[in-house]
């Protein structure tokens, strides 16, 4: 019970906070509105949507296929993909806003973060691009194609955080296709982050976190 | 480092001048803006020469040797922040600026002003010596020059050490010394920063300024006005005439424990730090009464010493105050400091036991005080305001055994006709009317900076005591006085009161305080306007001695507390 | 032996066991190193360097983040008020060298939560630090500062930081302050007067 | 029946042609133990769609669903002697066993999901077209006569039905320069040659999407 009103009261203190601030944001124009919106994505991913490392690792958005942005922002939405904090941000996104937030990060191309170990490096370079068959470890550039840029709903891997990396293949199946949705398009991944070891794991995100 | 202030002490020198010299009464006048305007245009120029300087009190060689801006430690200096007050506490030993071989710990600094009182007074001020230097009013002094020893001396070791001439009384002596060794250790949750001190005056060593050495107001006339209300032992005296050993603890950053005592100097010891006693008062009484007696009286003769008292009495009663500490004299200290965010409030007392032996006279007994303050003082400072709020009570009960003692032996004496050795008896007047008497002298004001640069400050000062005919005077002894031949140095109440109260205004301007000019970024300067207002002095405001002096060759005026109200206008500046 | 020398020669070792207590003592006590003049810092600091007045706690702080404010001081990008008044003086002769010495000291020490904010806000600053506004693009602090506010590398620790520097910190970067600080001057610029109140008030608590 | 003979029939060439590989030697011979075979399966599938209904990556991965297991056998063999180039199938056949090859290829011949879809919907006519009567005037035999007239293939012939379009094209666009790369080894590959060179490329994309659509 106690916990129920401390959850309700909480609710209403974001309610309360959310329909104060919305009225700030609705001040501003679409356009501006828009250009607000991005700043506060790259608050966090990186002034040029390159990524930054705080306490958790904020994934690189740029150059990332707005496909996969789009379904991933959804995910964060209905669940499938649980992160209490991506679930606010991207609840509020209008379909508009999001399709042209993930065209605009489709766009930029920074340099790498880097920022990873280099001495496994080469590794990670032969699990991307041949796999590991006796481990059962297909090929990444089978699906990621063989410059890590993604495709439609695969997403770019070039250039992503080392951490951010390492954290999602770690964790795969404790953060995507979530709550028993079927036709979550990250259980193709399942098997793989499942054979992958710690040192694989680890060399494969070095030679991603480099790659442009 | 505080300016010396005149009277106070029984033996003091201003407030015990006779009412002999006849001066040209000098209303507030075209000329005196004239020369106000003029010590003014003298203030900016001082500072343009020594624009690359930086300041006395906020002492340039902490600045340097701490990378810290005067700001850091000073609120309008010599007021202290909180972090002033530890870097006081750690002994003076942090660093983080240039290293003492880059540029040695010394620091210097002068201190031109300008006095005018309401009405002039009856005759100058002189200097120990019998010199006048200043006039009856509107008195321009290149008032004292300091030079300061002032940092780290090695390790834990650290000092601040004032060389100070004072150009009132034309002598050098050493002013505010502190020295300190301190360290810190840690109890499982106590934190302790323990200090080992020697200073040369009660209180020198406090680091909070409601305590006396360093409180308000930081800067006063040493030429004016020729009355001011007495003072307890604590308050003045001592300074730089004692020798102050102690150790204290800072608990947790709060608890401030101190205990010290204080022990007399001999002569000789006064004599090579400067102290002005060329002849104690024992000495200066009994012998000049031995060469009044000898010699016959030579007007004009260079050495003023050997003229009669008569001749040249303020020979005799500028001698300073020679009383000494019989023993060891106790000191203690608790404060009681917390700061929460940009606030820092202080609640705390202090006591001070002196044993004094009046005048040096031995076979008299010892004279007993004991001075208990009260203080409390908050601030709050923030980026661009610091306000500080002090308030200061100190009650002294004095047991004068000693003293009392000396009065009734010269009444004794006096009326007997006995000579002893010298002729003369330990006294020139008489004791106090009573052997215990208290006095109590409460303080309070507030300063607010801003931005670092231009302060505003008032206090009130009220002294209250007990009715002492024969120590504060009264109207019928004063009435028959005519001259100073039988002052017992105290002529200054008609009704036998100690009781006095004022406002005190300041204003001023601290260019440096967030950093001196390029070339030299550790001066520090203050450019101020004080303005002292008495409501009362000595139990009364009008004719407040019962005593008046002829001027202008025929009317007779009466001495008015207001009559001293002071304008004072200085320079600080330190380098 | 008599009784006097017997207990002269008790005093002599009375005397010696307290000499020997003492210098042990005082050999003890800790990083009073000669070359880490650590009171140039707890000076301000406190003495347990827990923060007092505008100087914030550093015991604990990140070392990372230390070092990287004592350089921010020294080349004068971190500008706020009380970092110009008093840290730009300080870091001015600051070695390399020293700057990370003191960073590796006091992050090593422990550090206690300040408990000075609003109790009533905490629960509101909980919901932006962990949540963010995203209606008001607010982003959540949690991100980078973690859950207990125990920062990462050079991004600070947060937790039971006092509610006067948090506020003052998040009030001049929305002024224009340490820009180069970045994202934080993003960050700042859209929080309201009463979100930082709730923000400040909540890490005071955060341990 | 079929499949067991035909894995009868092949054992032995395939026991010499493992026995020159380097890496028989740590391998058992035997399908392996049901854990580490469904470890393998899910492998596949990994690229090949969880179900085997293919997968669009950055190559498209084809539909093993459903496939003729000694359509497959013969690929993955092809793939390991290099007479069908792909960098990445050569790696992942020659981690295989014979018998586990086996098994894996009857694991997909149970399968039966749903075409992965996504072909031009306006080519379907067409292609259906072509697939049934094939090109006359280029010599061209209708599709069906060989792969069957439902395109689910049989024994050495593929199954083409469900096949991913953009897989179908791609494969007889490149099909002289990926199959049959042995010359001293020609295999059946040879016999789609002509028609793969005769298609056009409209042709072929009919034929992708009528076959993308079929189920």
């Amino acid at each position: 019970m106690k916990v129920a009103c401390l959850r309700l009261a909480l609710l209403a203190a974001v309610l309360a906070l959310a329909s104060a601030t919305a009225g700030r944001a609705q001040e501003q124009g679409g356009r501006q509105a828009f250009e607000a919106k991005v700043v506060y994505c790259k608050t966090c991913h990186g002034l040029s949507g390159e990524g930054y490392r705080g306490y958790y690792p904020m994934p690189r958005l740029a150059g990332q296929q707005p496909k996969y942005l789009e379904n991933q922002l959804r995910a964060f939405i209905e669940r499938r993909r649980v992160n209490p904090v991506m679930f606010n941000v991207a609840h509020v996104l209008t379909p508009a806003t999001l399709a042209a937030l993930t065209a605009h990060f489709h766009n930029l191309n920074p340099p790498p973060l880097g920022g990873a170990p280099r001495d496994n490096v080469g590794l990670g370079r032969t699990i991307y691009e041949q796999g590991l068959p006796e481990a059962n470890i297909a090929a990444c550039s089978a699906c990621h194609g063989p410059e890590a840029k993604g495709h439609e709903e695969i997403p770019r891997l070039a250039g992503q955080l080392y951490p951010y990396t390492v954290k999602s293949l770690t964790y795969w199946g404790r953060e995507r296709g979530q709550g028993g949705v079927r036709d979550d398009t990250s259980a193709i991944m399942v098997v793989t982050t499942h054979n992958l070891d710690a040192a694989q794991i680890s060399a494969l995100a070095a030679y991603l976190a480099f790659l442009k | 480092m505080d300016a010396r202030r005149t009277g106070g002490s029984r033996f003091g020198a201003a407030e015990t001048l006779p009412p002999l010299a006849e001066g040209r009464r000098r209303a507030f006048d075209a000329r005196s803006l004239l020369v106000v305007g003029a010590v003014g245009l003298t203030g900016a120029v001082t500072l343009g020469l020594a624009g690359f300087s930086s300041s006395a009190k906020a002492v340039p060689s902490f600045a340097r040797q701490t990378g810290q801006p005067c700001a850091t430690c000073h609120t309008a200096f010599p007021e202290l922040t909180p972090m002033g007050r530890r870097f006081k506490l750690n002994g003076y030993t942090i660093t983080g600026g240039t290293e003492p071989w880059e540029a040695p710990p010394i620091a210097a600094m002068v201190l031109p002003t300008f006095t005018k009182t309401k009405v002039q007074a009856d005759t100058p001020p002189t200097n120990p010596d019998g010199y006048p230097i200043a006039h009856v009013n509107d008195n321009f002094i290149m008032q004292q020059a300091s030079l300061f020893y002032g940092g780290k001396i090695f390790d834990n070791l650290g000092a601040l050490a004032q060389g100070t001439y004072d150009k009132a009384s034309q002598h050098t002596y050493l002013d505010n010394t502190d020295i300190r060794y301190t360290n810190t250790f840690n109890f499982g949750p106590l934190n302790a920063l323990v200090g080992l001190n020697a200073n040369n005056g009660p209180t020198v060593q406090d680091v909070w300024n409601t305590t006396p050495a360093w409180g308000f107001p930081y800067v006063a006339a040493t030429l004016a006005p020729a009355f001011s209300p007495p003072l307890t032992q604590v308050e003045n005296g001592w300074g730089g005439r004692t020798v102050g050993t102690g150790a204290y603890v800072f608990l947790n950053d709060m608890l401030y424990l101190e205990g010290a005592a204080y022990h007399n100097m001999s002569k000789g010891m006064l004599g090579t730090l400067g102290q002005t006693c060329p002849y104690n008062s024992d000495y200066i009484q009994n012998v000049n009464a031995w060469a009044a007696a000898a010699y016959p009286a030579v007007p004009g003769l260079p050495f003023p010493a050997w003229q009669p008292w008569s001749q040249n009495p303020q020979n005799y009663s500028l001698a300073c105050s020679s009383s000494s500490l019989a023993y060891a004299s106790p000191y203690w200290r608790v404060a009681l400091e917390k700061n929460w965010g940009e606030h820092s409030l202080m609640i705390g007392a202090f006591g001070f036991y002196p044993e004094v032996l009046p005048g040096r006279v031995m076979g008299y007994g010892v004279d007993h005080y004991r001075d208990i303050g009260w203080d409390a003082q908050y601030q709050w400072i923030n980026d661009v305001h610091a306000v500080t709020l002090k308030v200061t009570r100190i009650s002294e009960m004095q047991n004068l055994e000693g003293t009392f003692a000396q009065g009734i032996a010269t009444q004794f004496i006096n009326a007997m006709g006995i000579l002893n050795m010298y002729g003369v008896a330990p006294i020139p007047g008489n004791g106090p009317s009573n052997p215990i008497n208290y006095l109590m002298s409460f303080k309070a004001s507030g300063t607010y900076v801003w931005d670092r640069t231009i302060s505003g400050s008032i206090g009130y000062f009220h002294v209250t005591g007990s009715h002492d005919y024969w120590q504060y005077g009264n109207a019928l002894y004063n009435t028959f006085q005519t001259g100073a031949i039988y002052s017992n140095g105290n002529p200054s109440s008609a009704v036998g009161l100690p009781n006095s109260a004022g406002l005190i205004f300041d204003f001023a301007y601290m260019p440096f305080s967030k950093g001196g000019p390029e070339l030299w970024p550790w001066a520090n300067a203050k450019i101020g306007l004080s303005y002292t207002h008495y409501l009362s002095l000595y139990g009364g405001t009008a004719n407040f001695d019962g005593n008046g002096i002829y001027y202008n060759g025929s009317s007779w005026r009466t001495h008015t507390a207001t009559d001293n109200n002071t304008l004072f206008l200085y320079t600080w500046v330190a380098f | 032996m008599n009784a006097h020398t017997a207990r002269s020669r008790i005093m002599k070792r009375t005397s010696a066991i307290v000499a020997v207590a003492v210098i042990a003592a005082l050999a003890a006590t800790p990083g009073q190193t000669q070359e880490l003049p650590v009171r140039n810092c707890t000076w301000c600091h406190g003495p347990s360097a827990q923060g007092s007045g505008a100087a914030p706690r550093i015991a604990g702080q990140r070392e990372q983040y230390l070092v990287s404010q004592l350089h921010a001081f020294h080349d004068r990008s971190r500008d706020n008020p009380a970092s110009k008044q008093y840290m730009w003086g300080a870091t001015a002769r600051l070695s390399p060298e020293m700057a990370r010495d003191f960073a590796l000291y006091f992050s090593s020490l422990p550090a206690e939560a300040a408990e000075d904010g609003d109790t009533g806000l905490a629960a509101l600053g909980k919901v932006i630090y962990e949540q963010g506004v995203p209606d008001a693009n607010v982003v959540s602090c949690i991100v980078c500062h973690g859950p207990r506010g125990e920062g990462f590398e050079a991004i600070p620790r947060l937790g039971g930081m006092s509610h006067g520097y948090l506020k003052s910190r998040l009030e001049q970067w929305g002024q224009g302050y340490h820009a180069s600080a970045r994202p934080m001057p993003l960050v700042a610029r859209t929080l309201s007067a009463d979100e930082i109140e709730a923000l400040a008030s909540y890490l005071s608590f955060l341990k | 029946m079929k499949t067991l003979r035909l894995a009868f029939l092949l054992w032995p060439a395939l026991l010499a042609a493992a026995s020159t590989l380097s890496f028989a030697e740590d391998r058992p011979p035997g399908p392996l133990p049901k854990p580490q075979l469904d470890a393998k399966i899910a492998y596949c599938k990994t690229c090949h769609g969880l179900s085997g209904q293919g997968f669009r990556g950055a190559y498209p991965m084809p539909r093993l669903a459903g496939q003729q297991p000694e359509y497959l056998e013969e690929q993955l063999r092809a793939f390991i002697e290099r007479r069908r180039l792909h960098p990445l199938m050569q790696n992942v056949a020659r981690a295989l066993n014979p018998a586990t090859l086996s098994a894996i290829a009857a694991h997909f011949k149970e399968l039966n999901p749903k075409p992965l879809g996504g072909a031009p919907k306006d080519l379907i006519a067409a292609g259906k077209k072509i697939y049934e009567e094939g090109v006359p005037e280029k010599q061209i035999a209708p599709c069906a006569s060989c792969h069957g007239p439902d395109a689910r293939g049989d024994g050495a012939m593929p199954r083409l039905a469900g096949q991913l379009h953009d897989y179908t094209t791609q494969t007889l666009a490149s099909w002289s320069k990926e199959r049959g790369q042995d010359p001293l080894k020609p295999d059946s590959s040879a016999i789609m040659q002509p028609i793969a060179q005769g298609l056009t490329h409209e042709q072929a994309a009919a034929v992708a999407a009528y076959l993308g659509s079929l189920e």
